[in-house]
């Protein structure tokens, strides 16, 4: 299974909605992807996931963009135009992989963007 | 949802980059991974293995000077570039100073073109990596780019890497063969 | 209001979710977000947004990062655990904006990240 | 949603940045926003400005060779670098090459400073913009960087603002000042 630490955090499919957009902890194991037969090593790696609400004020308007912080008020006045910004990664990070390439060779290689740093509203 | 659906669900995969330096590998801790003592017959791994190449591959902790420190002296930096001069430096117009010609003899554009070129020559520096008990050979000796001080005039640029190469050497699972990356040249560039 | 040149497309608060993540046209009225007041000039830019959904296989993959493809999968699996990845810009230009200082002066300055140029899925 | 929530939310604001060039700014069409004739009497638009500094400032198209061409010749570029030699290019060691020692006398390493400094220096190019007739004076004289080759040895950073200040000129309203950026120092570095 894939293992969410903050499981008792949630209801349903996502976070409480009226949690800022936050940095979330995310354990996902390849296995559990059936990735197994293509990646060696790590079995797999701390991805987190970003969630939460893009809703002013809150900390997370820390790392809104302008265009978000414009976007947000358009749906405040008139929620019908346009959705609020999505709470998505701002800063990401690589992970080295073994794995076999379409040739069965294997290879160490980095992925990048694997890792959540930063969450923001975009 | 459809199992043609669900196929292109398991097709999905993130894309490797060629980028280097690696990060660290993160094994799996559980020795139940780790090969046996019968699965570490030299002979056997020799043959599995084909080329030896012992510049690059070691079976025990290498004794130079290179392992595993940082300590980098002048010394390592002595390398001579090999090539050509690259053509930005040789095409340089040494016979303008702001804006006013002011004829460079031979003899100084000489000395300035090869100043140029070794001050920002990013020579790789090699040193011994312990990739621990599931590769075999467990040493290798990968390369980095010098960073100790900026590559440009005026300051600004970093030695980065510019090529790469495989070795191959095995990874314990029944020993399969696999391509490791190497840095084999660095050049002066913008960090981006 | 807020003019939307895309509206015919929408129904109700988005556009009909079975199109794929992508940019969509919007025009902001610096008038309408009660800006007349601070801004000077433009009256108004062209921002666009993006929305649509994170689904594979569909063109909003070809700017996803490997995290986004890491946690399609993860909500494939157990859509409890994680949302879909969110559909965000990937990137955004800027516009110069003549307005009103805190101290009523009138400055004339970049504003950086006001439009968006691409959209990915996050 | 409470008052004090409507608040928050006509609070929030885009936030400026001071990097430089600027874009062009998109004027409303509408003619209805121009000034008219009487609004244009220049003894009274002097006064409400005070200080007219007539390097930057013009309310006619300005004739000299500076208007509005990009075709900046050598010329422009004998600008001498003001104030004294960076300190990178003051500190490097000369002295030595490919790791050996290879003294340079002082007449060289004078030389080599001075043609690394030179080469590197980016001056501000000016030019005469016209930024329509809701300001006045119209016509701005404004830096930019120079662009036109790689300004760094090796090749890779270019010139980029480095420094601007304010000059105040007036924007049709009823006229208020206003203030408007302008480059004053550009420096060789790596693009972002």
């Amino acid at each position: 299974q894939v293992d969410l630490k903050t499981a008792e955090a949630t209801d349903g499919a996502s976070v409480d909605p009226k949690q800022g957009c936050k940095k979330h902890e995310l354990y996902v194991s390849f296995r559990d992807l059936g990735w197994q037969d293509w990646i060696i090593a790590p079995e797999g790696y701390a991805a987190y996931y970003c969630e939460g609400e893009c809703v002013f004020p809150l900390n997370s308007y820390m790392n809104a963009t302008n265009h978000a912080i414009v976007q947000t008020l358009v749906h405040f006045i008139n929620p019908e135009t346009v959705p609020k910004p999505c709470c998505a990664p701002t800063q990401l990070h690589g992970i080295s992989v073994l794995y076999f390439d379409d040739s069965s060779n294997v290879i160490l290689k980095k992925y990048r963007n694997m890792v959540v740093r930063a969450c923001g509203c975009h | 949802m459809s199992f043609a659906q669900c196929q292109h669900y398991y097709l999905l995969r993130p894309i490797p980059s060629d980028t280097l330096p690696l990060l660290e590998l993160k094994e799996d801790p559980d020795p139940i991974y780790d090969p046996r003592e019968r699965d570490l017959n030299e002979t056997d791994l020799r043959s599995a293995l084909g080329d030896f190449d012992s510049r690059f591959l070691s079976i025990s902790p290498p004794q130079d000077r290179y392992t595993g420190n940082e300590d980098l002296d002048e010394l390592d930096l002595q390398q001579n570039p090999a090539g050509l001069m690259p053509k930005d430096i040789k095409n340089l117009d040494f016979d303008v100073q702001w804006g006013k010609k002011r004829k460079a003899s031979k003899k100084l554009k000489r000395r300035l073109q090869m100043w140029l070129w070794s001050y920002s020559f990013c020579p790789v520096l090699y040193a011994w990596n312990d990739l621990g008990s599931r590769f075999w050979p467990r040493f290798v000796r990968a390369g980095s780019c010098y960073s100790k001080r900026s590559c440009s005039v005026p300051e600004g640029m970093v030695c980065k890497p510019a090529k790469s190469t495989h070795i191959t050497l095995l990874r314990w699972c029944a020993w399969i063969p696999v391509q490791y990356p190497i840095i084999t040249e660095c050049k002066c560039s913008c960090a981006n």
